[in-house]
Parts: structure tokens; sequence; C-alpha cells
């Protein structure tokens, strides 16, 4: 409009990110882990679609969730899709729940000065759990079981001067236990059993600190509260919460999706018999995976 | 040129955006206006009536603020009223152009209003007054305003003659107005007119899907398809 | 507005109250907030207004205003027609509403809807309710005694209440 | 940091069977800095009716100081207690005629009504710090962690709840929202208004009494 | 850089403030007394805007004592505190508002009770066992947290009041040098030499 | 005596007398007892205000007349004295009515209103340049609180509460009339009725349904109460109405 603009330059100004709403959370049981997720994805005061995935199978132990700037979202779960498949043409086995969360850091953190602004919370089976020693007989040990670990024990005595070094290796077989690791977007990461993130973080977070740690509340006399819930139980909070969040923040809603992640072993007593269940588990004999879907307001 | 302070619209504020006009012929005026107003990129009204009467003979056109503008036209209209009241006998429209100046001109830095003032009296006949943005007041034979006002200078000036009759006048304006309207986004709708005489003040109506229709560059992109943007629903008839 | 309709003796009009309106918010230049839609019926018959903030109304058959404004308007302009029926009017005010409800993130819950005609206003309160809330999957009762608290103090503050008027009135100041 | 969260504090109130509860964290702070553990947020306006009033701590006293001249006023020329929905008109008005200039508070009403049969309803009501005036059937929340309330009510509230389980719920819902907020906590307060008709509870009292709680639950 | 602590005890507040009078970085005046006695069992300790504080401090003065004589009794501390809080309250919202933060200290000769009052320049006003304002704040209130004793007689409390003074000489980069200490309790209001 | 603006001097009109009275107050009475009668009576379920509406010449156009006056939904006066007084006083309670609904959301309850008036007639007798109103009122209304309830206001600012009571030219008779008839479990019907016989006592000419006002208070049912505010409005069902023409043809007929 020629009315005098011309006195002063004008200044375009691009801003790289914008917010699509959702929210994640994930808690981690005694061998399962549950990782889930609304699938609206909005922008200001509007509905990009209502179904968007944000909560990602990586391995069969390993289920990531993304939440904040979705086209960051999206690409950070390619490239560490990406970076898995290397590992297993590397490794010849799915990479451990510990090492992706490293890996996520660091790919983060690679970005510190243009970070992708994304809150990820990456659930599964941490191989953590008791270890089954057996006498490796050569021939077992290659190839080894593909969720079993070589694992090399040096052990040194002090005599003297010497130290004496004895190399041995056990093939160890492992149970999982349910684990959740949530990051900043700069890479910041922490091991916990129930983290939410996201738009609603801070409507369901103090619920779920009631609820799955028992937080304020006295045990009953004599007794102490149960260390981990079962999954039933589990299920029933997240889709409670999820509910209650869509109830109080506009940018909740549509539809919700649940993984639930298993430790190999761990039978999935009663789990068949839920509502909108789907198994994607693609190794058989080992950990497996399920997605619950449910409605959600579309208010 | 230092910046001129013009007052911009605030952020919300309803837009008139507008084509607006007004041209003296011989036995009176003829006011037209586009009949858009929108709010950002959102068209709020698409069938504004931008032409305010403020007495029996004397009409204005509004552009610039919505709010503003009928503010200032209902004030104008109360003055009128009175006027008549305690002088026995219509206002003239240079008086009415007058009073419109000064609300205009005393209130530049709170508003954005620029009104074309047309109409019929008993001194001079059929006159026209073009008040601007600044306040400052400007009688003319005829008189253009608005943001689509910019894109039709060059076709008035090629096209307007002295001396025209009632038809030709409205040619002219239903035909000026459609350039305007073609040519700015914040100009749309259907165009309404008044024919104002020392008889009377005749409202005409073109509906937007009846416009008169010029070169819309359809040769240069060969196809030749007549492009028909009506939609078969008979426009909102609102009344005067 | 029934400071008019008292003074006056008449039914107020529409018109009255859009200017009254018009004219205060024109006076705070926007600052106060206020888009709204007025519709009323009076002497002159049916009549549909909107006010933005700044002051500026227009008079129009159907309007929307609001963060779902578009999404309502784009229903207006696919179905509405000329001289709709009491029905017709409310079914497309209820699709539009819904079409707020459900694609603006600023809109929600319920349809409120009110008819108003010449003789009388029907207000329709909560007239489709398509966002219910599911129920829960678990009930959150806590055992009594969950909540530790350090001190209780209990007023117990209305053993039993009746009220009877005492005084009926001075007697007649006749000095 | 906005204005409202300079001295931290957060309230809520809940709706029971036949009673009403409205509970409030204990702390005034400068910014990060705690001062005291014991700032009052919550005050009586009539037996039957309570405000809280999170949010800039000198408007806290001040609006306090209002709201009872009005009420004792009112009370003197009316000759009858103020009503709890009358008492939420009374704080829209007085808060938006600051309308340019307001308090910084937003203020929750708590109370039980007196239906035209006579017995008593639970009333509660909130408004914004303009006084936009908001009756709920559940649940009001204001204050610092006022998202964290909103996420636990809704997870935790049913309806009908009985005084003893109120407590509980609104208790629960105050201390894990609380927590999760660094303006709020430093100790609470529950107001509870409910009947006692001969229940079993060790304070039983004669019939029809209501009773007010001040419980203050502490983290175990 | 104004620093001012109080501390109850059992039957009196001791209320602590710096006495330098700083421009910018120069000390101007070594001895400046910054608790005013407002009444017989009254003293208000102030900080804050060069200025601002003793003006609005003789104002409070002046007027407090005109109640007093209107009235031939002394406004008791919580209704001082409430009086001197509303003006603060008022002035906020005012044209030019006092940037003046208080300790408020007074014994209630009905109750025979000590009072502490910590109001700041927005006229927050708490009743508190002890309170500081300015820098020394930040040392001295975790101090107080772990030492303070209610029921403590004159000689700990002001034991406790050097440990806060001595910590802020310590920690703090521009600790003042002297302190002035009053106490008031149902004898009255006296200095006392730390 | 000053006035409040500043030392201004304004006269004040209203002083007491040698023997201790406001005469202006008195002169004001002799004004009301000038006035066509009016009268109002409480029944059990109601009130009823009338008031004869007698204009000087056949050619005047009464229908524009209107002696009982709406202030709130609840709430509704009658006068007797000058119409032009009432007039102003009328818009004045109807403001501080609108005034008390803005603040808490209903309108005021009888007592209270009559408070404000009875506190604006006070005024009229004790401020500078001001004469008292030359009228007396019968402020009619219903409120939750305390039911129906009838005041007087005098001019002289004092107001009390009555069962029934009559103001104007022939307050006497009519007083002693209603004495008479009057019970407290009286129904608004034989309320009604009461008053028109009541008014037939003093009235000078032709009783029609042009030359009285009828206002009427109806208590509103238990169902009525517990269906609470007229949805969307907002406020309770307008407890009182002025009859209009036919009802006071038929109460008339009877």
């Amino acid at each position: 409009m020629p009315d005098g603009s011309f006195a002063h330059p004008q200044q375009r100004h691009f801003n790289p990110y914008t917010e699509n709403g959702g929210t994640i959370l994930a808690i981690a049981g005694a061998d399962f882990s549950v990782i889930a997720g609304d699938t609206r994805q909005s922008e200001g005061y509007s509905i990009q679609t209502r179904y968007a995935p944000k909560v990602f199978r990586l391995t069969d132990r390993a289920v990531l969730a993304v939440n904040g700037f979705a086209a960051d979202g999206n690409m950070f779960v390619k490239k560490v899709k990406q970076r898995l498949e290397w590992y297993r043409h590397a490794h010849a086995k799915d990479m451990p729940l510990r090492a992706i969360a490293r890996l996520i850091q660091t790919m983060l953190y690679a970005q510190r000065f243009f970070p992708y602004y994304v809150y990820n919370i990456l659930g599964g089976i941490e191989e953590d759990g008791k270890y089954h020693t057996s006498l490796p007989s050569y021939s077992t040990a290659f190839p080894p079981h593909p969720l079993s670990r070589v694992h090399w024990i040096k052990r040194e005595w002090k005599c003297g001067p010497k130290v004496l070094v004895a190399n041995t290796f056990r093939l160890l077989v492992q149970l999982g236990s349910g684990a959740v690791y949530s990051f900043d977007p700069v890479g910041s990461y922490e091991r916990e059993a129930c983290r939410a993130a996201g738009a609603a973080q801070s409507l369901v977070q103090p619920f779920l600190d009631n609820q799955i740690y028992f937080k304020n509340q006295t045990a009953p006399a004599g007794q102490s509260h149960p260390t981990h819930l079962p999954l039933q139980d589990v299920l029933s909070i997240v889709i409670d919460s999820f509910t209650s969040a869509t109830e109080r923040h506009i940018e909740v809603g549509d539809g919700l999706e649940m993984y639930v992640v298993l430790a190999k072993g761990r039978s999935p007593q009663g789990l068949e018999s839920i509502a909108g269940i789907q198994e994607v588990t693609t190794k058989s004999d080992s950990d497996r995976v399920f997605v619950i879907r449910r409605e959600l307001k579309k208010d | 040129m230092q910046t001129v302070d013009i007052q911009q619209l605030k952020s919300g504020e309803v837009n008139l955006g507008t084509s607006i006009m007004a041209v003296q012929f011989k036995d009176g005026v003829i006011v037209g206006a586009d009949s858009r107003t929108t709010t950002g990129s959102y068209i709020a009204n698409r069938v504004t009536d931008k032409l305010t009467h403020v007495h029996d003979r004397i009409y204005c056109c509004r552009s610039g603020s919505a709010a503003d503008t009928q503010a200032i036209a209902d004030i104008v209209h109360y003055y009128l009223q009175m006027h008549t009241q305690q002088s026995g006998a219509p206002p003239s429209v240079n008086f009415a152009a007058n009073t419109f100046q000064k609300l205009c001109y005393e209130n530049k830095d709170a508003l954005s209003a620029g009104i074309i003032v047309a109409g019929w009296d008993k001194d001079v006949g059929p006159s026209v007054y073009n008040i601007p943005l600044g306040g400052g007041l400007f009688r003319q034979p005829w008189a253009i305003g608005g943001s689509g006002s910019t894109y039709v200078y060059g076709y008035c000036d090629a096209t307007y003659k002295d001396g025209w009759g009632k038809e030709e006048t409205i040619e002219f304006v239903k035909n000026t107005l459609a350039l305007a309207m073609s040519r700015d986004g914040s100009s749309g709708g259907v165009i309404r007119m008044c024919v104002i005489t020392e008889e009377g003040v005749e409202r005409l109506f073109v509906p937007g899907d009846k416009l008169p229709k010029f070169w819309e560059g359809a040769e240069v992109l060969g196809a030749s398809v007549k492009r028909s943007d009506s939609t078969d629903q008979t426009p909102m008839a609102v009344e005067a | 507005m029934e400071m008019h309709a008292l003074s006056t003796g008449r039914k107020p009009r529409v018109v009255t109250a859009m200017t009254m309106l018009k004219q205060m918010l024109f006076q705070y230049q926007g600052h106060i907030g206020a888009a709204l839609v007025l519709g009323g019926v009076d002497a002159t018959g049916p009549q549909l207004f909107t006010i933005h903030p700044h002051g500026s109304t227009d008079k129009l058959p159907y309007v929307t205003m609001g963060s779902g404004s578009l999404a309502a308007m784009a229903v207006f302009e696919s179905g509405w027609q000329p001289n709709m029926t009491r029905e017709q009017a409310l079914e497309l005010v209820t699709a539009a509403i819904s079409a707020g409800i459900f694609n603006d993130l600023g809109s929600g819950s319920n349809v409120d809807a009110c008819v108003i005609t010449a003789t009388q206003t029907e207000m329709l309160r909560n007239f489709v309710k398509p966002n219910e809330r599911v129920q829960k999957e678990r009930s959150y009762g806590f055992r009594r005694g969950t909540t530790a608290y350090k001190k209780e103090e209990i007023r117990s503050l209305i053993i039993s209440e009746d009220v009877r008027p005492v005084r009926e009135g001075e007697e007649m100041d006749t000095t | 940091m906005s204005i409202m969260e300079y001295n931290g504090g957060s309230v809520i109130a809940m709706v029971g069977k036949d009673c009403v509860a409205i509970a409030s964290d204990l702390r005034l702070g400068v910014q990060s800095l705690s001062i005291s553990s014991n700032f009052q947020k919550i005050f009586p306006v009539t037996d039957r009716v309570f405000v809280g009033l999170p949010g800039l701590a000198s408007d806290v006293t001040t609006l306090h100081e209002q709201f009872r001249y009005r009420v004792n006023m009112y009370t003197i020329k009316e000759e009858r207690e103020i009503e709890p929905e009358t008492f939420a008109q009374l704080v829209s008005s007085t808060l938006y005629e600051r309308r340019f200039g307001p308090y910084f508070i937003e203020p929750v009403i708590a109370g039980m009504q007196k239906t035209p049969s006579g017995s008593l309803k639970p009333f509660i009501a909130a408004t914004d710090l303009i006084g936009c005036l908001n009756f709920a059937k559940d649940f009001v929340v204001a204050g610092t962690a006022s998202s964290k309330l909103f996420g636990v009510a809704e997870g935790l509230w049913e309806p009908d709840l009985e005084a003893e389980d109120l407590f509980e719920t609104i208790s629960q819902t105050l201390l894990n929202a609380v927590d999760r907020d660094a303006f709020s906590g430093w100790g609470a307060v529950v107001h509870l208004m409910c009947f006692f008709e001969g229940s079993t509870h060790p304070l039983a009292q004669p019939r029809r009494s209501s009773t007010n709680r001040i419980a203050s639950p502490v983290a175990p | 850089m104004d620093v001012s602590f109080a501390i109850t005890g059992k039957g009196y507040v001791i209320l602590a403030a710096d006495t330098t009078a700083a421009h910018s970085i120069i000390k101007v005046k070594l001895d400046e007394d910054k608790i005013k006695a407002l009444g017989p069992h009254l003293l208000m300790a102030y900080s804050g805007e060069p200025g601002d504080t003793v003006q609005f401090a003789e104002y409070i003065e002046r007027n407090i004592r005109l109640y007093q004589i209107r009235n031939t009794y002394a406004l008791r501390p919580s209704s001082a505190a409430s009086w001197i809080r509303r003006v603060l309250a008022d002035s906020l919202r005012s044209r030019k508002p006092y940037a003046v933060n208080l300790l408020l200290g007074g014994y209630d000769t009905n109750t025979h009770t000590p009072h502490l009052y910590w109001v700041d320049y927005l006229g927050t006003l708490v009743e508190v066992p002890f309170a500081a304002h300015g820098y020394g704040s930040y040392f001295a209130l975790s101090l107080l947290d772990r030492y303070h004793d209610p029921e403590a007689p004159l000689e700990e409390g002001l034991a406790t009041l050097k440990r806060c003074i001595d910590e802020v000489s310590k920690r703090l980069v521009v600790a003042p040098g002297n302190y002035k200490v009053k106490v008031v309790d149902k004898d009255g209001v006296r200095e006392v030499e730390l | 005596m000053a006035s409040a603006d500043g030392g201004a001097y304004s006269y004040s009109l209203t002083v007491f007398s040698p023997s201790g009275k406001l005469v202006q107050i008195e002169h004001a009475l002799a004004a009301v007892s000038q006035g066509t009668t009016s009268l109002g009576i409480k029944a059990s379920n109601g009130i009823v205000i009338a008031t004869e509406k007698k204009s000087s010449s056949i050619l005047i156009d009464d229908s524009m007349i209107e002696k009982v006056a709406v202030v709130c939904p609840n709430i509704g006066i009658v006068y007797s004295g000058m119409g032009p007084d009432f007039r102003i006083l009328v818009t004045r309670a109807r403001k501080s009515a609108q005034a008390y609904w803005k603040i808490y959301g209903e309108y005021p309850p009888t007592k209270v209103l009559t408070q404000e008036i009875a506190n604006i007639m006070q005024q009229a007798t004790q401020s500078g340049g001001v004469r008292p109103y030359g009228v007396s009122l019968l402020v009619a209304g219903w409120d939750i609180t305390r039911g129906p309830s009838l005041y007087q206001v005098d001019p002289s600012g004092s107001f009390w509460a009555w069962k029934a009571s009559a103001i104007g030219k022939n307050m006497v008779n009519a007083k002693t009339f209603l004495e008479k008839r009057y019970n407290d479990e009286i129904s608004l019907e034989d309320a009604i009725h009461t008053a028109l016989l009541t008014l037939k006592e003093g009235f000078e000419g032709q009783m029609t349904e042009k030359t009285i006002e009828i206002g009427v208070v109806t208590v509103p049912t238990q169902a009525e109460l517990e269906a609470g505010k007229v949805e969307g409005t907002g406020r309770f069902k307008p407890t009182f109405r002025k009859l209009s023409e036919e009802e006071v043809r038929d109460y008339l007929a009877l």
C-alpha cells in the first residue's frame, strides 16, 4: 500500500518452528511398558488432521513417542529408524533400549544450536533384568541367540607385582524390565517409571504421580503401596488420563494410540480380550508389541 | 516525502476495503459502491450497504474503518436532523460535506475514514464532495475512493465526459466499479447504486454474477472457455 | 433497555439495543473485546445484526461470529435459503454451530439455541449434546484416611434454624 | 513472569453430595523466594459462604477487606445474610469495576445455597481477574497450579461424593497438583461444609448442623 | 543495598538494619538510622528507593502519632500494620507509587504478645516469626529456618541475629559495615548494642 | 445553612417552626391529601394497589396518565399527590433498582428499594434550595426473603410497612372501611374486591376501567420458585403487573 511505508525497510521474518499440540505419555510396569499418545495434530485454532500417529515402533522392544513440532518429530523418528537399521547391519541384533536412549541424546544434542523442537519419550523393555548364566559350549556360543548377549567378563588377581588376567565369557539369557526414558529437545534424558509430555503434560503428570507413584497417599495400616501396577490398571489410568486431558485441553482429542511392549516370556494373558488391540510384533519368539486404539472426543 | 501519519486500521478492526464513487450529472448525482467488508482476509459481510443515507437527498459513500465511518455517518445524520428542525429547510450538500469534514479533520488521529458526500439541493442542484483520509474537502464533478479506486483512475480519466445523462452516468459508474472490484481484493460482492435527483432517490442493484465483464486474462492463457464463476444460487436480497 | 422500555411504555426494539451497544463499544475503541450477534423480533419484525468490538454493525439474514465463525459460515453459505421454516432454520443453525464445535479448537461441548418469535422466546439450552464425557475406566475413590492432616477444627455452626419475622413494622409516627 | 505468578498460590473448590469443599495452599512467595507458609487465601464471607483469592498477595488482602465491607453493609441493609450466588455476582461486579486496571486475583466462591424449599444446595463458582463468572457443577480451580488442578480433578472427581470422600478427593487433588508447581505448596488448608445428620463421625453433632472443618493436610 | 532483619522471641521482637546510606558506589552516610519508633511499642524498619523510604516513613510516623494523640492510646501492631499496608496498596495504583519495603515489629500490650509483620512495596502483608528484606534475606532466612527458637530469651535471639549478620558480612560482597539493632517488648522500645 | 458544594450559599427552605414542626412537610402532606385516593391491601398470596384516575376534563386522553408505575419486575408503586413529583421519583426508583441489579444480579427486595426512595425524599427536606416531594407512595412488592410486603412512604421520608393502607383525599374513611373488612387470611381475589369497594366509597362519578388503575403482586407458587430463573434471561418471572383494562372491567362487573 503506497502509504509512506518506503520510509523504513520492510523486514520479513521466517519462524522455523510451530506448535502442533498433542500429548504423549509412557508408563513402565515390572515386565511391560505402555507408550501412548493422542492422534490430533493442530496448529493455532484449527485441526490439521485427526489421525497423525506420534508413537512409533522402533524394534520389538523399543517404542518412541514424539511430541511438539510435528515436522521435526517425524523427521527425527525417520533418522532414528535409519540409525537402528545400520546398527542391525553392524551387530545382527536390535539395539538395546539404553543404547537407543543414548543414541537419541547424541542425535538431539548434535542439533544443539538449531534443535529438533520435540519432546521424546522412549519406552520398552530394558535388558537389565536377572541374568541366567550358562557355561558356554564353544559351538553354542556362535551365532548367539538373538536375545542373548555375549558378555565378556575380565577378572584380575593381584599377586605380588604380577597381575593375572583371565577372560571368560558366558552366554546370558536375560529377562527384561519395563523402562521409560524421557528427553528434552536438546537431549537431556533420564530413566523413569512414568512420564507425560506435550501440551497437556501439566494436566496429566500430577495425576500419574498420584496414581502410579501413589504420591501423597498414606498406605493402609501395615501395608505398603505396590511397587508395580498390573497392566490392566495401567491401561485404565492411561485412558482416563487422556479422556481427562481431552476435557480440559483444546489441543488433545480425536484418537488415542497405546503401544504395549511385553517382555519376552511374559504371557499376554487377558490382553487379547481388550477391544481394539492388534499385535505388531515382527519377529517370533521375542518381546511382543501390541497397539490399542481408542476414540477420543473430536470437539 | 516525510512519513504521512495516516491512521492505520487497528488489528481486528473491520475494514471496508472498498471501491466507492460519486458522479455528478445534469439532473442529479449517482453514488455507487461495492459490498465487501473484511476482517483481515475474511469477508465479514459480502452484501454490505456502503451508501449511507444522511438526509432525503444526501448520501455518503463510506470507506476505511467500518466502525469509524458508521459512527461519523450516525453523528452527521443526527446533526442534519437537528439542522432541518431548527432551520425549517433541508441542509445543502455543502453543509453536510462540511459537517463530515469537521469530524474527520478534528479527529484525524483517531479515525481512518475516507468519505464521499453527494446529493442534490436547491442551492446548486447536484454536487459531489470528496473527503479523503487526511480530512481535506474537495468538490469534484466525479470522485472515486477506497482501496479499489487506485486501479481505476486511468479508466475514469479516459472515459468521463461532461454533460452526461442519467443512463450514461449509470453505465460509467457500473463499469468503473466492476473494474475496481475485479482488480482489488478488498472490493467485491455486488454493486449498489443510488440515483439522487430532485424527484427522489432510486436504488439500483447489480448482482455479483451480472457485473460487466472485461478482459480477465483468458486470451493470454489460451483458454477460451467461458469461465462462469457465478453460482446458480440467487444472491441474497437485502432491503435498502 | 429496561429503563427505556419502562420510560417509553413501549416494547424495546432490536435496533435500540444495537445502537446502544455500538455507541458504547465505539467509545471504548475496541478495548472492550465483545463480538456480538444480536437478534430479536419487535414491532418492525425479525431483526438480525452483528456488532464488532470496534463498534461496526452489519444487518444480514444470516451471521456468524467468533473463532468458529468461518466453519459455521461455510455451512450457512451452502445451506441457507430465503424464507426457511423454523425447523429448517434450527437444523441449519445446529449444523453450523456443530461445524464450529468439531473443527474449531476454540469451540466445543454442546449446542445452545434460541428461537425468538413475535410472541415468545424459546431458549433451547444444551439443545444438542454431542460431546458427553465417556464413563471413566476406573473410579478413583480413596480410602478414608488416605490424606494425612495435622489439625482438624470442627465448628458446628447451625444446630437448627427457623426464621420468624419478628417486626411487622414500627408504629405510625404521628407526632 | 506474569504478575499473577509473582506471589504464587492456588485454590480449588469441589461439589459433593449435600456438601462442598474449598481448599488452598498456604504459600506466600516473592518469585522463587518463599516468605511465609501461613498466608491465608480462603476467607469466610458468611457461615455458609467462603471465597478463595489466589493471585497477587497485596490484592488478596485488599479484596478481602473490600468484600468484608460490602457484605457487612449488605447484611445490615437487607437484614439477611448474603447468599452464595448473590455474593458471586457481587464479586463479579466488584472486579469488572476495575476493568482497565484490574485486581490481579482469580476468585473462587464456594457455599451452601438456600433453595426455595428451604434446603441447602452446594454452590461453587469462579471468575477471572475481570469478573467473568463461571458456574460449575463439578469443580473450579484457580492460581498458578490451575492447569495441574484441572488435570488431577478431572481424573479424580466423580459425582455425589460423601463429605468424607470429598475431603479425600479435594485434598489429593490439591496436594498432587501443587507438588508439581514451583509457586504453590508450603502447606494446605481444606474448608468443608457438610451435614452431620447423626453420622458415625467421631465428632458427630446433633441433627442438621453444618460444620466447617479446617484441616491442614500435609504430605506424609 | 539495604539489609534488614527481624526476629521474634519470648515477649520481644528484635529489628536490625544496616546503617549505610549509599549513592551508587559511595557510602554517603555511615550511621543512618533506618528504624523508626512509631509508637511506644511499635518499631518499623524501612528499605527501598532512596527518597521514597524517608518520605514514606515520616508520613507514617506522623500519622500513627496523630492517631495516638487523637485517641489517647496507641494503635495495636496488627491495626497499625493493616493501615500501613493499605497506604502502600493504594499507592501501588497511584500516579507515583512508593517503593518501600518494611519490617514492622510490635508488642501488643493487651494480648501481651510480640508481633512481626513482613510488608513489601506492593502492600503484601503477612505475620511471620522472622523476616528479612534485601540481599540479606537470601543468607539469613535459611539460617533462621534452622536456628530460630520462638521461645528463646533475648540474649539467644540476639545471638541468632548476630549469626545472620556475620554470615552476610562473610558472604555478601557489598555487605554493610554496621547495623543498628532495636528491641521492642513489654517495657517499650530500646536500642541494643550487639 | 451552607450546602456541601464548596461553601456556595443555598438557602434551606425547610426549617423548624418554633413549635418544633417542619411546616414544609405539613404542607406537603396537605398537598397529598388533596390528591386522588390510593390504597393497598396485602393479602395472604399477594398485594393489590389501586387508585382513582380522575381527570379534570373528558377531553383528556387518559390512556397516557400512569398513576400506578412498574419499578422492576417484582415492585410497583402507586401515589397520591403531585403527578410530576411522582414521575421524577419513579425514574429515580427505576434507576436505583437497575443499579442494584447490575451489582447483585437480582432485583432489590421491596424494603431495600423503599429505603432508597425514602432517603431521596428525606434529602429533599434537609437540603438547600429544594422543597419536599408532594407525594405519598404505596410501594408493593415481593421478594424471596420477606414475601409480599406493602410500604407507605411520606414526604418526610419516613416509611413503614402496612397490612392495608390508604392515602390521598378520603384516606380516613377509606382506612376505617378497610379496618372493618381486613383479616390476615384474606385472599388476593377478595382483596381486589375490597379495594374496589373501598375506592367506590369516596368515588365521585362513574367507576370504570378508564377511571381507576390497579396493580397486583402475585406470590409465585412453590413450583414457579423451584423452576427458578427463566432460562436464558437470568431473571425470575415478574411478580408485579398492572391489570389491563379488560381485567379491571371484569372485576368491576362482579
